[in-house]
C-alpha cells in the first residue's frame, strides 16, 4: 500500500489551513475552494485508503523523528479498522461543514481565518487518528485544542464567546496536565511512545502503575471529550459558530478523547478500578446532561448536553471493557449530531434566536425551513434510539456490551480478559444507560415539540426573543442556500443507515475486533420501550403546558390589556410553556444550570486561585516591593548624602582634596 | 669698586635722572613755541623764557595736593612713584662712554633694562585705578594694554641687537659695535623707537591722556607735584628711549673724535633723538585706540620678526 | 655681580645658624618681608592692594633669586611676573569692576578650613624640608645664573622642552584669543576700521556712516 | 647659604598660597595665590640648583619653562575669568556653583507612585 495517501490525509488540510490564511486577505476569491478542496480530497483519500486496506488488517509504519536519550520520538503511522471508519467520519463531517460554512458565515469578515481553522481542526483531528506513537498524537491533541480555543472565540466581540473560548481552553488543559504526564508514564514503563509498543507493554503487565496511569490518561479524555466533572467547557462552547460545534461535537475533539481510549483500551484493562472511575464518571455524565437537556432553553445548549450524554454512552462502553460498542455509537452519533447541529444552525438562522421559547412562539417555523425539520426529525429518532435508525443499533451495542459486563462476561473482544472488566462497571453503566435512555427521549420530543409544534401564543413574541450571538450569519431574509441544506440530507442517510452496517458480522464488526454488533432482544426491548415511553411523557407534558399556556394566553389580556402583555410577555409565558419545568419540578432550576458545576469549580478552583493571586500580590506588593523601595530610599539618602557633598564649590573641593594630601603625607612620613 | 666709588656713581645717576629731563623739558617748550608759532615760552625769566620750566616748577609746587575723596588714598599717591622710579633705575645701567662710563654695568642690561621700564606701567594703572574715576581708569587701562602691546615688538627689535653683538650687556653691545650695524639695523631701530614712543604715551601714541576723549587719562585727578612727577616720568622716559636708541642702535659713544669724548658723543645723540621726539608730537596727528593696537600687531611686530631674521642670517653668515 | 658684593663676603666660613652670613641676613630679611608681603596679599580685603602686595612679594623673590645667583632668572621674574602677569591681573581686576576699598566678602565662607589646611601644609612641609635639609650647605659661588650661563644649558640641552614650551604659548594665546572674543562680534558687519595714515583722520566719518 | 633657609621660605610661601586659593572668594585673587605658589616652587628650584651644581641645570631651565607657564596661564585664566564676568556679573568663585547638584530638599520621597500601586493593589 502506498505510504504516500495515509501520510496525505493529514497534511492536505494543514496545507489547505496554511494557503487559506496566506491567500485570505489578498485573493478571497480563493478562500472557498481552499478550504474546502483539501478537506474534502482529505476526506475521499481517506475513504480510499480505507478501501484499500480492507477489513481485519492493520498497518504500521514509522520513521524516526528526534532521538532522545531515553524512549524514541518517531513519526509513526497506524491503520487499522478503527482509524479507517473515524478518518472517514472526519473527513465526511468536516467537508459538510466546510461546505455548510461558506453559506453560513457568508459575510464574515473574518471568514478565511475561520475556515483556516476548521481546516487546522480537521488535520490535527486526522492526526490522533492516524498517528501511532503517543507525542505525535499529543501534538494533533494540542493542536485541536488552540483551533478549538479561536473557532469558540471566532465572535470575540462579544464577552461570552470571549469567557467560552477561554474556559475550554483552560478546562481541557486542566485535564491536559495529567494527560501529559500519563503519557510520559506510559512511555517510562513501555520504554516506548509507539502506541502498539505500549500496548504489548500493557497486555505482558509490565505497565508499573496501571491504575495511576489509567486514571491521569482518564483525566485527559475527560476534558478533551467532555465527560464530568471536566465537562463543563461544552455547553459553553456554544458561543461558536453552529458548524464549528457541529464539527466538535461529531467527529474532532470530543471523538479524539474516546478513540484514544479505544486505541489504549488494553492499557485500561489492566486496571479494574479505573474502569469502575470512568463507569461512575460515564454514569453521572449521562444522566446528570440528560437531566440538563431537559431544562436548557438554548437549542444549542440542549444539543450539546445531549452530545455530553451519548459521549458518557461511549465512556460507557469503553468501562464495559467493549471499544467496537463504542466507536459503533461514536461513528453513528457523529452522523446524527452532525446533522442535529447543521440543521440546528438552519433552525437558529431562519428564527434568528436560539431560545427554545422564543421559537416556540414563532408561527409556522416549520413550513419556513422543511428540510431542517424533516432531517432534524430522523436525527432526532436517532438519538432516541428508536429502530431501525443507527443510534438505535449503536446504542443497543452499548447496552449488550453493559450487560455482558454486568454479568461479568465482559465482551473484551480478546483484547483482555472478560474478568478484567468488574461487573459493577457494567451495572452501573447499565442502570444509567436505561435511565438516560428514557431522558433522553424526553427532551428529544420536549425539543421537537417545542421548535416546530407550539401554537404562537403571542404575535409579538418575536420581538422579545434573545438574539443570537452569531450576529453576522447569512441574511435571515431569504431562504437557506443549497450549501446549507444538502449536507443536511447528505449526512441524513448515514443517520438512517449506518446502524444497518452493525448487523452482518462481515461488515463493520470485520472491520472493527470482530465480535458482534448485533442487538440483544431483551435490551432491545426494554431500551425501546423505554424511549418510547420517555417520548409519551415528553408529549404528555408538553400537551398539558400546552393547555394551561392557552388558558393564561386568554386571561391575561382581560386583566392587563396589550400593553400590559407585551411588556410582561418575555416573563409571562416562558414558565408556562416549557414541559421540562413541569417533568423536573424542582430539579429544574439546578439542572438548568448545570447542576451548579460551574460554581462549584469557581469555589474548588477559581476562588482559591483568585485568593492564591491576592495572596502572590500582596507579597510582591507589600512585601517583595517594601524591599526594592527600601533599596531605592536608601539609595536615595545614600545619593542625598552625597549630593549634600556636591557644592559645587571648587575650593570647598580643593581645601578637602589638599587636607588629604597632608595627612597622607603626615601618615608615610610617620610610617617610613 | 668701593663703596664710596659706588655712591659717587648713585649720586651721578641721581643728578643725571633730575637735569637731564628738566633739559628736555624746557627744550620741548622751545622747540614747540617755534616750530608752532607760540609766544608764551619767550617771556619767562627775560631771556628767551628760560625760567618757564622753573616757573613751571614752582607753579605746580605751590597748587595744592588734591586727593579725591572716594580715591584709594595710598595707592594714589604711590602711584607717581611708582611711575617715576624704574627709569631712574635704567639709567644707571646705561652707558655714557667706554672704560666704565656708566651707573653700573648690569651682566644682561638689555633685558634688565626692559624689565625694569615694564614696572612703570604699574604706576599708571595704579594711579589711574585709584583715581575712583572713570575716564581716569580708562586710562589705565588704556595705558596697560598699550604697554604690553608695544613691550613685545621693543623686545624683539633689542634682541636684534642682542644678537648681533652676542652680548646682553650694554657696554658689550657697544664694544662690539661697527658702522656698518646702523643701516644693517636700521630696521629695528625704527621698531625699538616706535615702540619706545608708544611706552612712553608720547603722540602719535598718546590714546592712554587723550583730552578730547577722556580728559588727561589716568592723571586727570593728580594736580601739583604729584602731576609733576607724572611729566617728570614722561621726560625721563624720553631720555631713558632716546638714550637707549643711541646705545643699541647708534653707536652710543662711537664717532670721529677719540673716546674720551665717547660721552659726548652719547649725549649728542641722545638730545638729537629726544628732538625727534618733540618733533613728531607736533607733527603727528593722535590716532585711534584700534589703529594702535593694529599698528603694533600688525605692523611693528612682523618688522621686528623680519629684522631678527635678517640679523640671524648675516651673523650666521659672518662668523662662517 | 657687584651689587651682591657690597652685601657681604660669600665665603661659607662658619655653617651654623647662629652666626649668619651676610648674604644669610639679607636673605633672611628679604624672606621675611616677601612672606609678610604675601601673607597681605592673601588677607587683605582691598582687592588691588591684593595685586599690589603681591608685586611685592614677586620683587622680593626675584631679589632672592640674586641672592642664589640667578641673575638672569631674577630679570626674566621681573620681567614676566612684574611686568605682565601682575599687569595682567590688575587688568583683569578692573575689568571684572573690582572696588576702591575694603571688599566686605573678599573670604569666603570656608576661611577656617582654608587656614587649617593652609596651616597643615605649612607645618607639614616645613617640618619635612627642615628635618631633610638641616645640615645642607649652599656653595654660592661662580655666577652659574649669568645670561652666558643660562643661554648655554638652556639651548645646549634644554632645546627641545624650550621649543615644545613655545608652541604651548601659541596655544595659550590663540586659546586666549578665543575666550576672549565677543560672540555678537560676526553677527553685524563692523564700520571698516580706517588705516594708518599720518595727518588724516581716515575711518571715523566712514565708521559712522556705516 | 644654608639651604633650610631658601626651603623654609619655599614652604611657608607655598602654604601661603594654598591659604590663599581655598580662602579667596574673587577669583582673580585665587589666580594670584597660584601665582604665589608658583613662585614657592620657583625658589625650591633655584635653591636646590644652586645647591646640586648640576650641570644641565635643570632647575634653573625648569624655573624658566615655570615662569613662562605662569605667563600662559594667568593669561587664559584671565581670559576664562573675564569671559565668566561677562556671562554671569561676578567673579565668585563660590557662586560659581553651576556643577553643583542643588540639594535643597531632603531626599526625594516616591511617595505618589507608592500610594499609585496601592490603590492598584486595592482596585
Amino acid at each position: 500500500m502506498n505510504l504516500a495517501l495515509p501520510v496525505l490525509v493529514p497534511v492536505l488540510p494543514a496545507l489547505g489551513a496554511v494557503a487559506t490564511l496566506a491567500s485570505g486577505k489578498r485573493a478571497p476569491g480563493l478562500t472557498r475552494p481552499l478550504a474546502i478542496l483539501p478537506v474534502a480530497a482529505s476526506a475521499v483519500l481517506a475513504l480510499v485508503v480505507a478501501l484499500q486496506l480492507g477489513t481485519g488488517q492493520s498497518l504500521d509504519a514509522a520513521t524516526r523523528l528526534a532521538p532522545t536519550g531515553g524512549p524514541e520520538l518517531s513519526l509513526a503511522l497506524h491503520l487499522d479498522g478503527f482509524s479507517s471508519l473515524i478518518s472517514v467520519l472526519v473527513g465526511l463531517v468536516a467537508t459538510c461543514v466546510q461546505v455548510y460554512s461558506t453559506a453560513y458565515l457568508k459575510d464574515d469578515p473574518r471568514y478565511p481565518s475561520y475556515a483556516a481553522l476548521v481546516s487546522l481542526f480537521t488535520a490535527a483531528m486526522f492526526l490522533v487518528v492516524y498517528s501511532g506513537d503517543l507525542v505525535v498524537l499529543l501534538v494533533g491533541w494540542e493542536v485541536m485544542g488552540i483551533c478549538s480555543y479561536f473557532l469558540i472565540g471566532h465572535h470575540w466581540e462579544t464577552a461570552d464567546a470571549r469567557s467560552a473560548s477561554l474556559k475550554a481552553f483552560l478546562v481541557t488543559k486542566l485535564g491536559d496536565v495529567p494527560f501529559l504526564i500519563g503519557i510520559f508514564l506510559l512511555g517510562a514503563d513501555a520504554g516506548t511512545f509507539r502506541i502498539e509498543g505500549v500496548l504489548k507493554a500493557a497486555t505482558e503487565g509490565q505497565l508499573s502503575h496501571p491504575t495511576l496511569t489509567a486514571l491521569l490518561l482518564l483525566a485527559g479524555v475527560a476534558g478533551k471529550s467532555a465527560q464530568f466533572p471536566l465537562h463543563t467547557w461544552l455547553p459553553d462552547a456554544m458561543a461558536g459558530p453552529t458548524p464549528v460545534s457541529a464539527l466538535i461535537h461529531a467527529a474532532t475533539m470530543v471523538a479524539a478523547g474516546i478513540y484514544l481510549v479505544a486505541r489504549l483500551l488494553p492499557v485500561f484493562l489492566t486496571s479494574g478500578a479505573a474502569l469502575v472511575v470512568l463507569s461512575v464518571m460515564a454514569a453521572v455524565t449521562m444522566v446528570g446532561s440528560a437531566l440538563c437537556a431537559l431544562a436548557q432553553d438554548d437549542l444549542k445548549r440542549v444539543l450539546a448536553y445531549s452530545t455530553v450524554g451519548q459521549l458518557g454512552y461511549m465512556a460507557g462502553a469503553l468501562a464495559a471493557g467493549d471499544r467496537q460498542a463504542a466507536v459503533f455509537h461514536l461513528v453513528s452519533h457523529g452522523a446524527f449530531k452532525a446533522l442535529l447541529f447543521l440543521a440546528a444552525g438552519v433552525i437558529i438562522h431562519a428564527a434568528h434566536t436560539n431560545s427554545l421559547s422564543a421559537m416556540a412562539r414563532m408561527p409556522e417555523l416549520r413550513k419556513k425551513v422543511p428540510d431542517a425539520y424533516w432531517t432534524m426529525g430522523i436525527a432526532l429518532i436517532a438519538l432516541i434510539g428508536l429502530p431501525p435508525f443507527s443510534g438505535f443499533f449503536s446504542k443497543e451495542a452499548v447496552l449488550t456490551a453493559a450487560e455482558h459486563a454486568a454479568t461479568g462476561e465482559a465482551l473484551t473482544n480478546g483484547l483482555g480478559p472478560a474478568s478484567a472488566v468488574p461487573s459493577a462497571a457494567g451495572w452501573i453503566v447499565l442502570v444509567a444507560a436505561g435511565l438516560t435512555a428514557l431522558l433522553t427521549a424526553a427532551y428529544a420530543a420536549r425539543l421537537w415539540l417545542l421548535a416546530f409544534h407550539s401554537a404562537p401564543v403571542a404575535l409579538t413574541a418575536a420581538t422579545d426573543a434573545p438574539y443570537s450571538a452569531e450576529i453576522d450569519e447569512a441574511d435571515p431574509a431569504h431562504a437557506e442556500p443549497p450549501a446549507m441544506r444538502w449536507p443536511l440530507w447528505v449526512l441524513a442517510i448515514p443517520t438512517m443507515g449506518f446502524g444497518l452496517f452493525g448487523l452482518r458480522s462481515d461488515w463493520l464488526p470485520a472491520l472493527l475486533d470482530g465480535g458482534s454488533l448485533r442487538p440483544a432482544l431483551e435490551t432491545a426491548v426494554i431500551a425501546t420501550g423505554l424511549a418510547v415511553a420517555g417520548a409519551l411523557i415528553g408529549y404528555g407534558a408538553w400537551r398539558s403546558v400546552t393547555a394551561r399556556a392557552a388558558a393564561a394566553a386568554e386571561r391575561v389580556p382581560e386583566q392587563a390589556g396589550p400593553p400590559a402583555a407585551e411588556t410582561l410577555a418575555p416573563a409571562l409565558p416562558k414558565p408556562l410553556a416549557d414541559p421540562g419545568r413541569l417533568l423536573l419540578g424542582p430539579l429544574f432550576g439546578p439542572a438548568l444550570h448545570g447542576f451548579h458545576v460551574d460554581r462549584l469549580y469557581s469555589a474548588l478552583f477559581v476562588r482559591p486561585t483568585l485568593a492564591a493571586a491576592q495572596l502572590v500580590r500582596f507579597l510582591d506588593r507589600e512585601v517583595v516591593e517594601t524591599y526594592v523601595r527600601g533599596t531605592g530610599t536608601g539609595a536615595n539618602l545614600l545619593g542625598w548624602a552625597v549630593r549634600r557633598s556636591q557644592t559645587g564649590n571648587a575650593q570647598t573641593y580643593l581645601s578637602v582634596l589638599l587636607g588629604a594630601v597632608v595627612v597622607l603625607t603626615v601618615l608615610v612620613a610617620v610610617g617610613s | 669698586m668701593t663703596f664710596l666709588e659706588m655712591l659717587l656713581r648713585c649720586v651721578a645717576v641721581l643728578m643725571v635722572f633730575l637735569v637731564f629731563p628738566l633739559v628736555i623739558g624746557q627744550t620741548e617748550h622751545k622747540v614747540m613755541a617755534h616750530m608752532q608759532g607760540r609766544l608764551g615760552p619767550m617771556y619767562a625769566g627775560g631771556f628767551h623764557g628760560w625760567a618757564q620750566l622753573v616757573a613751571d616748577g614752582v607753579k605746580f609746587v605751590q597748587k595744592e595736593d588734591i586727593v579725591p575723596a572716594d580715591a584709594d588714598r595710598r595707592v594714589f599717591q604711590l602711584a607717581p612713584a611708582v611711575a617715576l622710579l624704574p627709569y631712574l633705575v635704567v639709567l644707571l645701567v646705561i652707558p655714557v662712554g667706554p672704560g666704565g662710563f656708566v651707573g653700573q654695568a648690569v651682566d644682561a642690561g638689555i633685558f634688565f633694562v626692559l624689565a625694569v621700564m615694564g614696572i612703570g606701567v604699574l604706576g599708571s594703572l595704579m594711579a589711574g585705578w585709584a583715581s575712583a574715576n572713570k575716564f581716569s581708569l580708562l586710562g589705565g587701562l588704556r595705558t596697560a594694554a598699550q604697554l604690553m602691546a608695544y613691550e613685545l615688538p621693543m623686545l624683539l627689535a633689542a634682541a636684534s641687537v642682542a644678537m648681533a653683538a652676542g652680548t646682553l650687556s650694554l657696554p658689550g653691545i657697544l664694544e662690539q659695535f661697527e658702522w656698518w650695524w646702523v643701516p644693517w639695523q636700521i630696521v629695528g631701530a625704527f621698531v625699538f623707537f616706535v615702540a619706545g614712543l608708544a611706552e612712553l604715551q608720547r603722540p602719535p601714541f598718546d590714546m592712554p591722556v587723550a583730552d578730547s576723549e577722556i580728559i588727561f587719562g589716568a592723571y586727570t585727578e593728580y594736580t601739583g607735584i604729584r602731576f609733576a612727577f607724572f611729566l617728570l616720568s614722561e621726560y625721563v622716559g624720553i631720555l631713558v628711549i632716546s638714550a637707549l636708541t643711541t646705545v643699541l642702535f647708534l653707536g652710543g659713544w662711537h664717532g670721529p673724535l677719540p673716546d674720551q669724548l665717547g660721552w659726548l658723543w652719547t649725549i649728542l645723540k641722545t638730545f638729537a633723538l629726544a628732538l625727534v621726539v618733540i618733533w613728531l608730537r607736533v607733527t603727528f596727528p593722535r590716532l585711534r585706540e584700534d589703529q594702535l593696537m593694529r599698528f603694533a600687531w600688525t605692523t611693528l611686530i612682523p618688522l621686528a620678526l623680519a629684522q631678527l631674521a635678517l640679523t640671524g642670517i648675516v651673523k650666521v653668515a659672518i662668523t662662517s | 655681580m657687584s651689587l651682591l658684593a657690597a652685601a657681604g663676603p660669600l665665603e661659607p666660613a662658619a655653617r651654623s645658624f647662629l652666626s649668619p652670613t651676610g648674604v644669610e641676613i639679607v636673605f633672611l630679611l628679604v624672606g621675611v618681608a616677601v612672606l609678610g608681603a604675601a601673607l597681605v596679599t592673601v588677607t587683605t580685603r582691598q582687592l588691588v592692594h591684593a595685586a599690589l602686595w603681591l608685586v611685592v612679594a614677586l620683587g622680593g623673590l626675584a631679589v632672592e633669586f640674586l641672592l642664589l645667583t640667578a641673575e638672569f632668572i631674577a630679570w626674566v621674574q621681573v620681567l614676566i611676573y612684574l611686568g605682565s602677569v601682575v599687569v595682567l591681573v590688575l587688568f583683569g581686576l578692573m575689568l571684572t569692576k573690582a572696588p576702591i576699598g575694603r571688599s566686605p566678602d573678599a573670604d569666603s565662607g570656608n576661611r577656617w578650613a582654608a587656614l587649617a589646611v593652609g596651616l597643615a601644609t605649612a607645618g607639614t612641609l616645613v617640618t619635612l624640608v627642615v628635618d631633610a635639609f638641616r645640615t645642607s650647605w649652599i656653595d654660592l659661588g661662580a655666577g652659574a645664573g649669568s645670561a652666558k650661563a643660562t643661554g648655554e644649558y638652556l639651548f645646549r640641552h634644554w632645546v627641545l622642552p624650550f621649543e615644545a614650551l613655545s608652541v604651548l604659548l601659541l596655544a595659550a594665546l590663540v586659546g586666549a584669543i578665543v575666550l576672549s572674543r565677543r560672540d555678537d562680534e560676526g553677527k553685524k558687519p563692523r564700520p571698516r576700521p580706517g588705516k594708518l595714515r599720518a595727518g588724516k583722520p581716515v575711518g571715523t566719518s566712514s565708521g559712522k556712516e556705516s | 647659604m644654608h639651604l633650610a633657609y631658601p626651603a623654609v621660605l619655599a614652604a611657608l610661601l607655598f602654604a601661603i598660597g594654598v591659604y590663599g586659593v581655598l580662602a579667596r572668594r574673587n577669583t582673580v585673587l585665587v589666580l594670584m595665590s597660584v601665582e604665589l605658589m608658583l613662585n614657592a616652587v620657583n625658589l625650591n628650584l633655584v635653591a636646590f640648583d644652586v645647591w646640586l651644581r648640576d650641570a644641565l641645570h635643570g632647575g634653573q631651565a625648569l624655573t624658566l619653562f615655570t615662569i613662562t607657564l605662569a605667563a600662559a596661564e594667568i593669561g587664559l585664566g584671565l581670559a576664562i575669568v573675564l569671559l565668566v564676568f561677562r556671562t554671569r556679573r561676578t567673579a565668585d568663585i563660590d557662586r560659581l556653583t553651576a556643577l553643583g547638584d542643588p540639594a535643597e530638599d531632603g531626599p526625594a520621597e516616591d511617595d505618589e507612585t507608592s500610594d499609585a500601586t496601592s490603590a492598584e493593589a486595592v482596585a
